[in-house]
């Protein structure tokens, strides 16, 4: 019955859609978070079920087959659903998460009309339906529905705000980058099915298990580099992150829910799932290491100086799934993973409590206007503090887990400059983080110069803060933010305390193949538990400089940073300007594109050549039928005529042929 | 009483064919739809005769059951080419089809 | 006795078809055509068929028949019309019809041709029994039924279509 | 006497001639039957000067009709205005040929083996009478059209888009039954319907169709007076609107000879309805070879019934006829024969 996990969500997308008009606002966000919410209780049992279900070569899974989808000559491709341990971390988290983010959506759209109220709920029931197909999936293609599907979702949802002008645009951005992305992961697929026959990742992975490594560039590194281009496109890499920042258009718990936790972590989990094909090709994963690495530390520096609440969470967000795919890269998957998972919850808190501001503040999202929240806006504080601290990686905290032994598999894998700079990245995570808290909650407020004294939330008596369904979301993330991490206790500090490796470890291995990845990295971290202990400090030490440097330029003397800003300028604009990026591709990309359709396809090819392909049939037939239109006399017996010498004619060839 | 020869599956294939000749004629010779129509039915029974006989003949039962078919496309044929006849005749009043001449182009 | 029955019944059906397409008045031709369909109704049970004798007379003479006989009983319309002028040119003139008639017997003559191509054969096993409705409802629900199916989706359209013809259109 | 004259053959000859006056005889005694019935429903006495309780008024009436002078409009159609009475006659008369009225019989050895009692055995004998029945409507049609009169000629149109119409449900009637008894041949029918239905083991009922097949009898009678332009479906000859409709203008034998026709119509749609629902010929107390008895008194029953039904129910209109026919009988009809086959499928019949 897996198939329900996905189904539930489906119905309540099909109700809101259908009827949602009909339905009052508590009727349709009640049918949205059950959706969810039995979906979510379904997902637990499906994975209490597969705790206990023996391992066959040393994978534990339940198939299941909803219907025989795809059957053509050698294509044969079932809809098969399939919970692995891998699957299960993620069902688990986009049902937990994704319930919670429902809940908070409830209070958190209700300014809007029953009617776009209900358009909002069946898109995020749709998106998790989607979501849920994609790492269900047991085959390509089968994921490739919903890596689709979330796409589009994505789309919807960012430009939920549609007459906006920007939010539209951010939508279509978001929608074609990915589609760049969707264009490499199409030609990996086919290469794999060219290559293999077979689209079914156990499959795949059992005849890749059977070749050796690809140590010179070769067919298997073609084929992880396409899908690693989808991932990009997906999880927001370099080249193609761009989409991500502007999708902070669409309302705040979509970006937490879609833009944090689940979606943009769908690249993470496909290279996850395909563990043992990268893991054939090195070179690919040094690729997807150097990326990932580039894309953490660049995305920490653009956040430094963001003053939009919701695009500085953005980056780091960028800059987090950059170090998964580090982790990826590194051949740590079971940290990656672990890491997307503990970054699920405190990066969706965070996400969560910036929307409590930006609704506390009605739709204020500038930090700069910002400031002294602390008090009227407790609860959000506390828990906003909670994830900060999560993320910027101190000790005891989930954050602190999991990009630890990210950073432990880099080292200990031997790419110690990578290790470096993520090192770096860490303590620019932790600086930005606190900057952020600092400008939002400490200090005085300050207005924004358009609104006057009379503006809504101007006397911090009036700020309200988040109504009930809100503040429980945001409590239990915070919850799930310290506790979190502890299914990964690092060896070295508990042995054995890492059990979500072991949980993970067979679903990165061949069906019936030892866990290889994974064994290099524990004997490496095994015989070097001393160095990993200094790594830890070493990470602790970024994190509270990070920490320190933020409290020194925001806390201590403000000031002081404005200074700094003025002395390095041209690096501040730099960054304050995302390093144009934007405007490069735009330069390089849209405009030639732009011109060549305009110029060739359309005037050239479109207007010239299938058009006047069209007009010309059109006229060379109508030359003809005014000649022969003469024939028809319109006289019913001269037809029968005709009719019947022609019966004649044919008759008496039979007969004297 | 044998002093006429027993029929053949010959002498009903003869009949339906004379049957058919006499039906194209009517067509042609005619000048009034509705008596054309009938000649389109004599045809039409022509045909039926040989299947029933050729059935017959080969001891199945096929032949019948295209002939059911026959009728009821004859039904059809015969209730909307009525229902043009009285169109036309309402249109203009003569069932003559060397009146309907403009029906072209 | 069939002999005597067949040649009969063959030249009652001839006879009547011939008269139905020599006929003037198309009320006579009709009720000539009847006969011709009893004939041939008669035919049809000495080949076996009772079956079809039945539906013949039912559908064509009890059904299809009195649709015409009703048509020309509403239009009245006794006498051919001669249509002068250039309407009927090529087409209404005596030449064409003469040509038409040509044609007609020269498909006989084809078909009489074709005919004797294969030598006289008499029916095989007079005692077969004649085919039961059983067999043909049989045949016809299990093997054909798709193609009954299609056929009553036409009847349908050529309901629809006749009365949609026929309405008088309120002007 | 000659070879070919085998005591079968005569047998045969006289079960048709049987037959033959049979109807005739009949159709007298309905004539008699209906005014007298007419007479008592009306409180009067009817025929009664005519011999005794008037029983000779039918012969009296037959005489008169036989004499009086034969009249032809002069637009009449020559030759159909004469065709016309005689074919709806002998439609009626055919139809009732292939009806069983009785059970097999050798005449008490004077056969080697037993006939049947019926003018003509056909095993498609139900298509054979649909097929005849539906022949009927020429005579009126021609009728109506060739005796060239606006009065005629409406009745004539009337009566065959009415029989046509009702034509349908009739048949469908006749279907349901023939699912039951999975056979086309009136004979076998009616041997079905021996012996009774039982219910937990003892016999309720005689084992007539019309039990299962209430509706289908039902259907079939109103179905069956529509078919015979019977009151009060009497559309053709509706006195007040078209003079007599379709024989209007037809007097003496001609007139007679479509009277006769309504009335052996009506013999023959009783008795395929005895055939049908009530068991044909089979019934207690009598002996087999005395089971016409039954059937005639069966017959009669019904017959009585239509006189019955003629002198109390008001005329239709004629829309309102049309509309009870397509939109409440033939959907009815349907939904009879739907059921009728899922439970014969569901019994495994």
């Amino acid at each position: 019955m897996l198939f329900l996990i996905p189904l539930l969500p489906l119905a309540g997308f099909v109700v809101n859609a259908t009827l949602g008009r009909r339905l009052s606002k508590p009727a349709s966000a009640a049918v949205a978070v059950g959706a969810m919410g039995l979906s979510f209780g379904w997902s637990v049992a499906a994975v209490w079920r597969l705790l206990h279900v023996t391992p066959v070569g040393g994978v534990r899974a339940i198939n299941e087959v909803v219907y025989s989808w795809l059957v053509s000559g050698r294509l044969n491709i079932p809809f098969e659903l399939r919970v692995d341990p891998l699957a299960a971390v993620m069902i688990l988290v986009v049902t937990g998460i994704g319930t919670l983010i429902h809940l908070y959506s409830t209070a958190y759209m209700q300014e809007e009309t029953d009617g776009e109220y209900a358009r909002y709920f069946s898109y995020l029931n749709l998106f998790a339906a989607f979501m849920l197909v994609l790492v269900l999936g047991a085959s390509f293609p089968v994921m490739f529905i919903g890596w689709e599907g979330v796409g589009l979702c994505s789309y919807l949802l960012i430009g939920f705000w549609f007459t906006k002008p920007s939010a539209a645009d951010a939508g279509k951005k978001a929608f074609i980058v990915n589609r760049v992305g969707d264009f490499g992961f199409i030609l990996g697929m086919l290469a794999i099915f060219a290559t293999f026959h077979t689209l079914d990742f156990q499959g795949v992975a059992a005849q890749v298990a059977a070749l050796p490594k690809e140590e010179t560039f070769g067919l298997l590194t073609g084929i992880t580099l396409l899908l690693f281009l989808g991932a990009t496109g997906k999880s927001a890499q370099i080249p193609l992150y761009v989409w991500l920042p502007d999708a902070m258009e669409g309302p705040t718990p979509v970006s937490a829910l879609i833009h944090a936790a689940t979606m943009v972590t769908a690249g993470v989990y496909m290279i996850g799932r395909n563990a043992v094909l990268f893991g054939h090709a090195p070179h690919t994963l040094d690729v997807v290491a150097v990326i990932g690495c580039l894309t953490a530390l660049m995305a920490g520096t653009i956040g430094l100086v963001q003053n939009d609440i919701k695009r500085v969470l953005a980056y780091s967000t960028v800059s987090q799934l950059g170090y998964m795919f580090l982790a990826m890269g590194v051949g740590a998957f079971a940290g990656g993973i672990f890491h997307l998972y503990t970054h699920a919850f405190f990066k969706a808190l965070l996400f969560l409590g910036s929307g409590a501001v930006i609704h506390a503040l009605h739709g204020e999202q500038d930090l700069r206007y910002m400031g002294g929240l602390k008090h009227e806006l407790p609860l959000t504080y506390w828990t906003f503090l909670i994830g900060t601290l999560a993320i910027a990686g101190v000790p005891l905290l989930s954050g602190f887990f999991s990009k630890d032994e990210i950073l432990a598999k880099t080292y200990s894998s031997g790419h110690t400059v990578l290790w470096f700079v993520a090192v770096v990245t860490a303590l620019l995570t932790a600086t930005y983080m606190f900057r952020l808290l600092y400008l939002a909650f400490f200090g005085e407020r300050r207005q924004a110069p358009g609104h006057g004294a009379q503006a809504p939330g101007s006397h911090g008596a009036h700020l309200h803060d988040a109504p009930p369904a809100m503040a429980i979301a945001l409590v239990v993330l915070a919850i799930g933010a310290v506790l979190a991490g502890y299914v990964g206790v690092p060896d070295v500090l508990v042995s054995g305390g890492n059990r979500i490796d072991a949980f993970l470890a067979p679903s990165f291995t061949a069906p019936g193949a030892a866990p290889q990845v994974e064994a290099a990295a524990e004997e490496a971290g095994a015989h070097e538990s001393g160095t990993e202990l200094g790594l830890m400090g070493v990470s602790t030490l970024a994190a509270f400089g990070g920490i320190g440097i933020a409290t020194y330029f925001f806390r201590r003397k403000p000031e002081a940073a404005d200074a700094l800003a003025d002395r390095f300028s041209g690096l501040y604009r730099l960054l304050l300007g995302k390093y144009y990026v934007d405007e490069i591709y735009d330069a390089v990309l849209v405009q030639p594109i732009k011109r060549i359709s305009t110029l060739l396809l359309w005037r050239g090819v479109d207007a010239g050549l299938i058009d006047g392909t069209v007009n010309g049939v059109g006229l060379v037939v109508r030359g003809w039928s005014a000649v022969l239109r003469r024939l028809q006399t319109g006289s019913m017996r001269a037809y029968a005529m005709s009719f019947f010498l022609g019966v004649i004619v044919i008759l008496g060839y039979y007969l004297w042929r | 009483m044998n002093f006429l020869p027993e029929p053949t599956l010959n002498s009903y294939l003869v009949l339906s064919a004379v049957l058919f000749a006499i039906g194209t004629a009517g067509v042609f010779l005619r000048r009034n739809l509705i008596t054309i129509l009938l000649s389109i039915e004599v045809m039409l029974n022509a045909v039926n005769l040989t299947f029933v006989a050729v059935d017959r003949y080969l001891g199945a039962v096929d032949g019948q059951i295209i002939v059911f078919f026959v009728m009821t496309v004859a039904a059809a044929e015969a209730a909307t080419g009525l229902a043009i006849v009285i169109a036309l005749f309402r249109h203009r009043e003569t069932l003559n089809p060397d009146a309907y001449t403009t029906l072209k182009w | 006795m069939d002999a005597l029955l067949f040649w009969i019944l063959a030249a009652l059906a001839v006879i009547a078809s011939l008269l139905v397409i020599g006929q003037r008045n198309p009320m006579y031709s009709v009720l000539l055509l009847i006969v011709s369909f009893g004939a041939l109704s008669g035919l049809y049970v000495l080949l076996g068929a009772p079956f079809v004798a039945a539906i013949q007379i039912i559908i064509y003479a009890g059904a299809i028949m009195v649709l015409f006989l009703f048509v020309v009983m509403l239009l009245n319309a006794q006498h051919e019309s001669q249509v002068a002028g250039s309407e009927a040119r090529f087409s209404g003139g005596a030449f064409a019809r003469r040509f038409g008639a040509a044609l007609a017997i020269a498909l006989a003559i084809e078909l009489g041709l074709a005919i004797r191509q294969l030598q006289a054969t008499p029916f095989g096993g007079e005692g077969r029994p004649a085919s039961t409705v059983r067999d043909i409802g049989l045949r016809l629900f299990r093997d054909y039924s798709f193609a009954f199916e299609a056929t009553s989706v036409l009847i349908l359209v050529a309901m629809v279509g006749a009365i949609v013809l026929a309405r008088k259109e309120r002007s | 006497m000659p070879a070919f004259l085998t005591p079968e053959l005569i047998a045969h000859l006289t079960v048709i001639v049987v037959v033959f006056f049979g109807l005739q005889i009949s159709a007298a005694v309905l004539v008699y039957m209906e005014r007298k019935v007419a007479g008592f429903i009306q409180q009067r006495y009817g025929p009664y000067l005519v011999g005794p309780y008037g029983l000779l008024q039918p012969l009296a009436d037959i005489v008169k009709l036989v004499f009086k002078e034969e009249l032809k409009p002069k637009a009449a159609d020559k030759i159909l205005f004469y065709v016309a009475p005689v074919l709806s006659a002998t439609a009626a008369f055919a139809a009732f040929s292939v009806v069983p009225f009785g059970a097999d019989t050798d005449f008490f050895g004077l056969l080697s083996h037993p006939i049947h009692l019926a003018a003509a055995d056909v095993n498609v004998g139900l298509l054979v009478i649909f097929a005849i029945t539906s022949m009927g409507v020429y005579g009126i049609v021609l009728a109506g059209w060739s005796s060239n009169s606006k009065y005629s000629l409406l009745g004539g149109l009337r009566s065959s888009a009415q029989m046509i119409s009702y034509e349908i449900s009739y048949g469908l009637s006749f279907a349901a039954v023939i699912m039951l008894a999975g056979s086309l041949s009136l004979r076998e029918i009616v041997d079905q319907q021996a012996g009774s239905w039982h219910l937990f083991g003892l016999a309720v009922a005689p084992r007539w169709y019309i039990f299962p097949q209430l509706f289908g009898f039902l259907i079939y009678l109103t179905a069956g007076v529509a078919e015979t332009n019977r009151a009060p479906f009497d559309f053709p000859e509706a006195e007040q609107e078209l003079v007599a409709g379709y024989h209007t203008e037809y007097s003496s034998m001609s007139f007679a000879l479509f009277f006769l026709a309504e009335y052996v119509n009506m013999v023959t749609v009783s008795a395929v309805a005895t055939d049908l629902f009530l068991g044909g010929w089979h019934g207690p107390f009598l002996p087999e070879w005395l089971g016409w008895i039954w059937f005639l008194v069966k017959v009669f029953a019904i017959l009585f019934f239509y006189i019955w039904m003629r002198w109390t129910l008001p005329r239709y209109r004629y829309d309102q006829l049309m509309e009870f026919g397509w939109k409440w009988l033939l959907p009815a009809a349907v939904i009879n024969l739907l059921v009728t086959s899922a439970v014969v499928i569901y019994m495994g019949g």
